[in-house]
């Protein structure tokens, strides 16, 4: 019982980490942004060429697919994304879409459409016995660079003027401009940092998740529904959701296997009708 | 302004947008020609045909309605299984098919629209998503009847009719889905421009100000939605009665998701725009993948992403206009 | 106004740019339909492969006829390969159609080649009644009935009494589970639990668990090839391998394609396959390595072989009929055909038009420090089960 | 050069309609100015023109002599626009140390000094900024915009809203910023009485157009013109 | 006979009481207008009488009927119809379809799916009526969005109009209209059928008085004052509101 909790929490987390920059566009900056898992999927095949091509430390490998995919998602914000701030919602679809596909091709194209999966040191491999609980090391190890990641989070945004300027933007972005506050910098570098995370997360999921060039449309369902039913007003809605959908797959499929397929489908449908701004927004929006 | 004078001419100018241009006209006829002209590509035209009756019932919805939907193919995959089981428990005329497959995605649609009333385009993308994904797994479980990943095979396709024989003839069987293409496109015009379609576009326009002279939104969008799916679900009848095998891939994401493209890439709300959208991106398809069978993808990627850089709402019209008036701003300096 | 022209110029040029050239006379045509782009591409690239391998080292003329191969993605869309395949047959005048990635592909295409009558070679889907669905098929693939029947008559005689199934929840999943339940069965073992895993599925967490709740000697699973890596990694994350659970399964799980990444968790699992990249023959040695080289590295897997194979049968076909194209005749040279295969000696059954072949018991082990799956056991003259249970 | 602020022509408005058709102001170094005027009569998207968020047709905006026409609204804040929105806008999941401190730049005007100015806000300093009444929410909104230690300060309706004794608080301080610091600033207001006891010049805005000015101490002597821009009954135009 | 009533209305948002226990009565036939300082619950009112929003407590009465539940297309076919402070229009149809937009449903027609928009030639010789009526005659045909604004207020207008209301909700009907064309706007609104009861909410005094025959003051969400226009121009209290001198309790 407390192992599929393990598990779960395991899961969400690391939905939780590449999702959560999905939240800030989303919900942030009002840009949907289709191409989130395409940038994750770039962060985890950064890290399998430094891996297992290269053969850099796993450790090594996962701050450079953050920086990495930072520094694309980066450019691509400063380059085709800006165009598409104040545009319709179906071309920014169109557009990301777009992008979508190209990486996927161009992934396949240089890398193969093989299934990839990076070279573990051993002593992350296995799980030992706590109190009865089965703890995986690999899921181990991503709950605890999930939570630091969380708390660095926090940090960054509660403690930094980084952060309170952001919180500005997202609070009034008209008078956060007219005080000064160069929101357009502020969503860019915003934008680049859940980019990097979504590298990160690729590349920690890719044991789980596994890579391929197909990855950002497989999972993408996954990390819009993580968006939608946190709401995207703050971290803290995405990170619970991540969660609740991490538990409730794993132990849906546990528990019922049978209709474990429908489970998220069906919790994500029963909380956007009931709740369309999301289950952990804000009351009031606006 | 003095033709404007009178009612009737005023009258005129409103239903002239529902009378025919000569450009539609002609390609109807080019339509209909290309059963004679073009039998070598009647498998393609067949299929442009099909997602352009599909993409048609998008663009009901979104272009009209103002409903983003990421999971259309809940009802195409649904009218496809529901066409096909008819056949072999019932009949084989195709017609009666369309019918029963039209009327049994218009109920779904029914019940469904129920979901998607409220919220924004996320929530509404979200919640269409979840239900063709409830879908396709509600047809992926129930493999005794629907055939699951296998695919459903074996559906009897009498002549239309009882005369007009379409199973394995290519130019018959282009001919027939033409046919219930231009039919329903017709109809699909014919709402647009009743007052029921108008009072469709004030509720995309400014649901407020639509309630507030009087127009009932929820019900006219549960009506919408409905005529919606019931399209959607003859399309996929038509792909069934016109490919041998109904399989998952009828109702999965990469379907809903290929035709909310197809109809940007055309653009929305003038009915053209699917049709458009369609033939562009499967001769794309086609063409590009027959030089580059890997990766035409990354070129359609590649396209999309321009399109979108320089296309507005009507897709791609939208750079010939932009071109065009750039042009005749530069004609007269 | 301006929209409407522009309609009607594009609708012109898209109904113009369909009239490809008619075929010349003098070339037979292999119209090869496989998914290369979509989830299923790898599939795609190993047929692509290894047919075009075929042809580099066996030329390019067979019975004084040019032989010519026309690649098409049909994204592993049924209305797509029905498509492609009328096409080819209509447009391009192919004399063979060969590819087919999964079964629906193949069952929407069986009714065209019965009517017009042009062979068709499956060199990948792998339900059984496939070939049932026109006198025009033959297969070179495998069924999957042969490797689930096989390895559950082995796992029968080897010590193994009680099984948990786990496949993934979809036609072929299902087929594989009733093959195997049906024969370990009747050969005396127990099936404590079934399970089920839907194809959307990241994790096999909960699964797994109710595997170790369970306490069988062995797991039997079954999933689409790549998502076999992940189970596996989970499987020994879990440590199950070290609770005495063993991992048995048709081939398809440990897909030699993939393989080298599994990592260490895939050693010990114990497959039944028809292939292997490790089959010590001289023939598969030759071409593993031909294949290798052509490929920047690739190793050449199951699904290789069914084009390597088919388009072989092809040749072989063509030289009977001294370059004739009439698919009777053809067909009529297929049956009953033998050869050496990299896999070792097969043939096509003249009854069923399917395939006869070995089935050999491997063993995931690391040699020189990749992983292969070595061969222990071997099941000669393997038929289809399915259709040998109907007689 | 003895102006800090001058606007010339300007035309300006949201979306289609144009609330200011064509405006011309002036604001002297050190001098601050009062603009009165009704409910919907252009005031607000005056000040909301200088920061920078309105549209703009057409005309010119020059602070201390630069032209910043074409600027960000956050470049106008740096050039030297202070600004406390009409709807005070705080930033609600900030602290009020954190509101002061997200938009600070260097200068004489710290939080601190805030602080000491508004010792209520003091005491508040870790509260959110939807936590806080709205008295202290316009002090802060003040504080804010002092911090950006500009070279004009544009007040929009202050004192809407305000219990009578905030008011006198918030009055006195506004006094010792704009008369002991010589600051330059704009106050919007529709309390006229108030306002003008803190201001050096006033001017009266009737639906987009300065149609009266004077200086303050003159137009308090003049209920009459009040009354007639800025009380109810039918304005009696000269 | 009032055309219009609230009994105890009162809406709360958590703390705030934008609307707290306004009992207004507008006459059959009146001319009222509600004026009051920023943030007075001007809109707030609106929006409750119109059924956008749902009221904590209290009635509303359109004539005899209760219409406190209805949806707000309901209340329009019970006859009350209103202008939006900003333009709430529908963007990409011409002035001719939207007046004959609401026409049709007016005359239950709208949700007809198989007749053309626009044929009943009734329907558009009144469209071109209140075209005619509101200076919108040369746009007929013009798309919405590209409208002057001038146009584009007296469109908001002619909606509301064309609804044939009883009681029409006038919100700021001059708002952000250039000089140049707002006595077009001012004439238009003089010029409403007599017959219709007009309740008009409005800053600008100009309007307020030469249009009003009694006048409601709202103070902080309460009705503060109500009377002829005589009396509210001279009554101390409003004065003091309006000019800042106000001694509030």
């Amino acid at each position: 019982m407390l192992t599929i909790l393990f598990d779960g929490i395991a899961y969400g987390m690391l939905l939780f980490v590449i999702s959560c920059g999905l939240a800030v566009t989303l919900g942030l900056m009002n840009f949907v942004n289709l191409a989130h898992g395409a940038f994750a999927m770039l962060g985890g095949y950064c890290a399998y060429v430094l891996v297992n091509l290269y053969g850099v430390p796993f450790f090594a490998s996962l701050p450079v697919a953050f920086m990495f995919a930072a520094m694309i998602g980066l450019l691509a914000e400063r380059t085709l994304y800006v165009h598409f701030y104040n545009r319709s919602h179906l071309e920014q679809v169109l557009f990301t879409i777009g992008l979508v596909f190209m990486t996927s091709a161009a992934v396949d194209y240089f890398l193969g459409s093989q299934q990839r999966f990076i070279n573990l040191p051993s002593y992350l491999q296995g799980r030992f016995d706590f109190f009865g609980i089965g703890i995986g090391k690999y899921r181990l190890l991503i709950i605890l660079v999930c939570a630091l990641i969380l708390i660095v989070l926090q940090l960054i945004l509660g403690y930094t003027r980084f952060g309170s300027r952001l919180r500005a933007a997202v609070d009034d972005q008209r008078v956060a401009r007219g005080l000064g506050i160069n929101v357009n910098w502020v969503f860019a570098l915003t934008f680049a940092v859940g980019c990097g995370l979504a590298g990160l997360g690729g590349a920690l999921g890719a044991e789980i998740l596994s890579l391929e060039p197909h990855f950002p449309l497989k999972f993408m369902i996954y990390f819009l529904i993580v968006v939608s039913v946190g709401g995207t007003s703050s971290i803290t809605g995405p990170f619970l959701a991540s969660i609740l959908l991490g538990i409730g797959d794993v132990a849906g499929k546990y528990y019922a296997p049978r209709y474990g397929g429908f489970v998220i489908y069906t919790i994500m449908i029963v909380v956007l009708v009931l709740r369309p701004q999301g289950l952990f927004a804000r009351g009031t929006s606006k | 302004m003095s033709s404007l004078d009178t009612a009737k001419d005023a009258s005129n100018v409103m239903t002239r947008k529902r009378s025919w241009h000569w450009l539609e006209y002609a390609f109807w006829l080019a339509a209909a020609a290309s059963v004679f002209l073009l039998p070598s590509q009647h498998a393609l035209l067949t299929q442009i045909a099909i997602w352009s009756l599909f993409a048609l019932s998008l663009d009901l919805l979104l272009g009209y309605a103002g409903i983003v939907s990421l999971g259309h193919a809940a009802y195409f995959g649904f009218g496809a299984y529901v066409a096909a089981l008819f056949a072999i428990n019932f009949t084989g005329e195709p017609v009666t098919g369309l019918l029963v497959a039209g009327v049994a995605a218009g109920l779904l649609g029914l019940v469904t629209s129920l979901l998607v009333l409220r919220g924004t385009d996320l929530t509404r993308l979200m919640v269409t998503l979840g239900i063709a994904l409830v879908m396709y797994e509600i047809a992926n479980q129930m493999s005794w009847l629907t055939g699951g990943a296998d695919g459903l095979t074996g559906m009897p396709v009498n002549p239309v009719l009882g005369f007009f024989p379409i199973y394995f003839r290519q130019a018959n069987s282009y001919a027939y889905v033409l046919v219930v293409l231009f039919v329903l496109f017709v109809v699909a015009k014919r709402i647009v421009h009743s007052p029921f379609g108008y009072s469709l576009r004030a509720i995309k326009g400014n649901p407020l100000r639509a309630s507030s002279i009087g127009i009932p939104n929820n019900p006219r969008l549960i009506a919408v939605y409905t005529i919606a799916a019931a399209y959607a679900g003859i399309a996929g009848a038509l792909l069934a009665q016109t490919t041998p095998v109904v399989s998952l891939t009828y109702i999965d994401f990469q379907r809903s998701a290929d035709v909310l493209l197809m109809l940007i890439i055309g653009g929305t709300g003038y009915l053209y725009g699917g049709i458009i959208g369609s033939a562009l991106f499967l001769v794309a398809q086609k063409f590009i993948g027959n030089i580059t069978p890997q990766y035409w993808e990354f070129w359609i990627g590649f396209a999309l992403v321009v399109i979108a850089l320089f296309a507005r709402d009507r897709g791609l019209f939208s750079i010939v206009e932009r071109i065009a008036a750039w042009r005749k701003r530069g004609a007269k300096p | 106004m301006l929209r409407r022209s522009f309609l009607a110029a594009l609708a012109a040029t898209a109904l113009a740019a369909g009239a490809t050239p008619a075929a010349a006379q003098e070339t037979v045509k292999i119209g090869l339909i496989i998914p290369l782009t979509g989830p299923f591409t790898t599939t795609g690239k190993q047929l692509e492969a290894a047919a075009k391998l075929y042809m580099e080292q066996n030329g390019t003329t067979v019975a004084g006829k040019k032989i010519e191969l026309i690649v098409r993605d049909d994204a592993g869309r049924a209305e797509n390969t029905a498509r492609i395949a009328g096409e080819l047959i209509q447009n391009d005048k192919v004399s063979f159609l060969a590819g087919f990635g999964l079964t629906p592909l193949a069952m929407a295409t069986a009714p065209i080649a019965t009517n017009s009558k042009v062979p068709m070679v499956v060199m990948m889907a792998g339900t059984s009644i496939i070939t049932e669905r026109s006198p025009y098929i033959v297969r070179t693939s495998f069924t999957l009935g042969q490797s689930a029947v096989i390895i559950a008559d082995w796992a029968a005689q080897n010590k193994i009494k009680k099984v948990v199934t786990l496949v993934t929840d979809y036609a072929p999943g299902h087929d594989a589970e009733k093959s195997f339940v049906d024969q370990f069965k009747s050969k005396g073992g127990e099936i404590v639990e079934s399970l089920r895993v839907p194809i959307q599925n990241p994790d096999f967490a909960p699964f797994l668990q109710r595997v170790i709740d369970a306490k069988p000697d062995a797991l039997y699973v079954f999933t689409p090839s790549g998502v076999g890596a992940i189970l596996m990694k989970q499987f020994v994350e879990r440590g199950l391998d070290k609770s005495g659970i063993r991992l048995i399964g048709p081939g398809d799980i440990t897909d030699d394609d993939v393989l080298p990444g599994f990592g260490d968790a895939a050693v010990g699992v114990v497959t039944a396959h028809n292939y292997s990249t490790d089959h010590p023959s001289a023939k598969n040695k030759e071409y593993v390595a031909a294949f290798r080289k052509a490929n920047a590295g690739m190793r050449p897997n199951f699904a290789s072989v069914g084009g390597y194979d088919g388009i072989h049968l092809i040749y072989e076909a063509l030289k009977k009929t001294g370059g004739k194209t009439d698919g009777d005749a053809l067909l009529a040279a297929m049956k009953g055909l033998k050869w050496e295969s990299p896999r070792g000696p097969i043939s096509i059954d003249p009854e069923t038009r399917d395939i006869v072949q070995t089935i050999y018991i491997r063993r995931v082990e690391k040699k020189n420090g990749e992983l292969y799956n070595v061969e222990f056991a071997s099941f000669p003259d393997v038929k289809d089960p399915v259709k040998a249970a109907k007689k | 050069m003895t102006e800090i602020l001058r606007i010339m022509n300007l035309r300006a408005g949201y979306g289609e309609a144009v609330v200011l058709p064509d405006l011309s102001l002036m604001v002297e170094r050190g001098q601050s100015l009062a603009l009165l005027g009704r409910n919907g009569m252009g005031k607000t998207t005056l000040v909301n023109s200088i920061v920078g968020v309105t549209r703009r047709f057409s005309g010119r905006i020059m602070l201390d002599g630069n032209d910043i026409t074409s600027l960000r609204p956050d470049q106008r804040a740096h050039a030297g626009i202070g600004w406390v929105p009409q709807e005070r806008n705080i930033f609600k999941s900030l602290t009020v140390t954190e509101n002061l401190t997200a938009v600070a730049t260097p200068g004489k005007w710290d939080a601190g000094r805030v602080f000491q100015m508004f010792p209520r806000l003091g005491e508040r300093r870790n509260n959110l900024g939807d936590q806080l009444s709205g008295g202290e929410q316009q002090m802060l909104a003040v504080g804010r915009a002092l911090v950006l230690n500009p070279k004009l300060l544009l007040l929009d309706e202050p004192l809407e809203g305000l219990a009578p004794i905030i008011v006198d608080e918030l009055l006195a301080a506004l006094r010792r910023i704009i008369a002991e610091e010589k600051l330059s600033a704009i106050l919007v207001e529709q309390n006229a009485q108030k306002i003008l006891s803190v201001t050096d010049r006033a001017a009266i805005l009737e639906r987009g157009a300065i149609v009266h000015e004077a200086a303050s101490a003159e137009l308090r002597k003049q209920p009459r013109v009040l009354e007639n821009y800025l009380g109810v009954g039918k304005a009696k135009r000269a | 006979m009032n055309a219009l009533e609230t009994i105890g209305l009162e809406k709360r948002f958590g703390g705030i009481v934008p609307t707290n226990d306004v009992n207004l009565k507008v006459q059959e036939g009146a001319r009222h207008a509600l004026i009051g300082p920023n943030g007075a619950g001007k809109t707030t009112l609106i929006n409750l009488l119109t059924g956008v929003l749902k009221p904590s407590k209290g009635r509303v009465k359109l004539g005899n009927s209760d219409i406190t539940d209805l949806s707000p297309h309901r209340r329009v076919s019970l006859g009350m119809a209103r202008t939006f402070q900003i333009n709430q229009l529908f963007a990409d149809l011409s002035p001719i379809e939207a007046i004959t937009l609401v026409i049709g449903e007016r005359e239950k027609l709208g949700a007809n799916f198989w007749r053309a928009f626009g044929s009943d030639e009734k329907i558009v010789s009144e469209t071109k009526a209140i075209a005619r009526q509101f200076g919108l005659a040369d746009v007929l045909h013009e798309r919405t969005a590209s409208l002057p604004y001038g146009k584009q207020r007296q469109l908001e207008i002619a909606l509301a109009i064309a609804a044939k209301p009883r009681v029409l909700l006038l919100d700021e009907p001059a708002a952000g209209v250039p000089e140049a064309e707002r006595h077009e706007i001012l004439e238009t609104v003089a010029a409403l059928p007599k017959d219709v009861t007009v309740l008009l909410i409005e800053h600008d005094m100009d309007i307020v008085f030469g249009f009003a025959d009694r006048i409601s003051v709202l103070v902080d969400g309460k009705l503060f004052v109500e009377g002829e226009p005589k009396e509210i121009e001279n009554d101390p209290r409003v004065r003091a509101v309006y000019l800042g001198e106000r001694t509030d309790d």
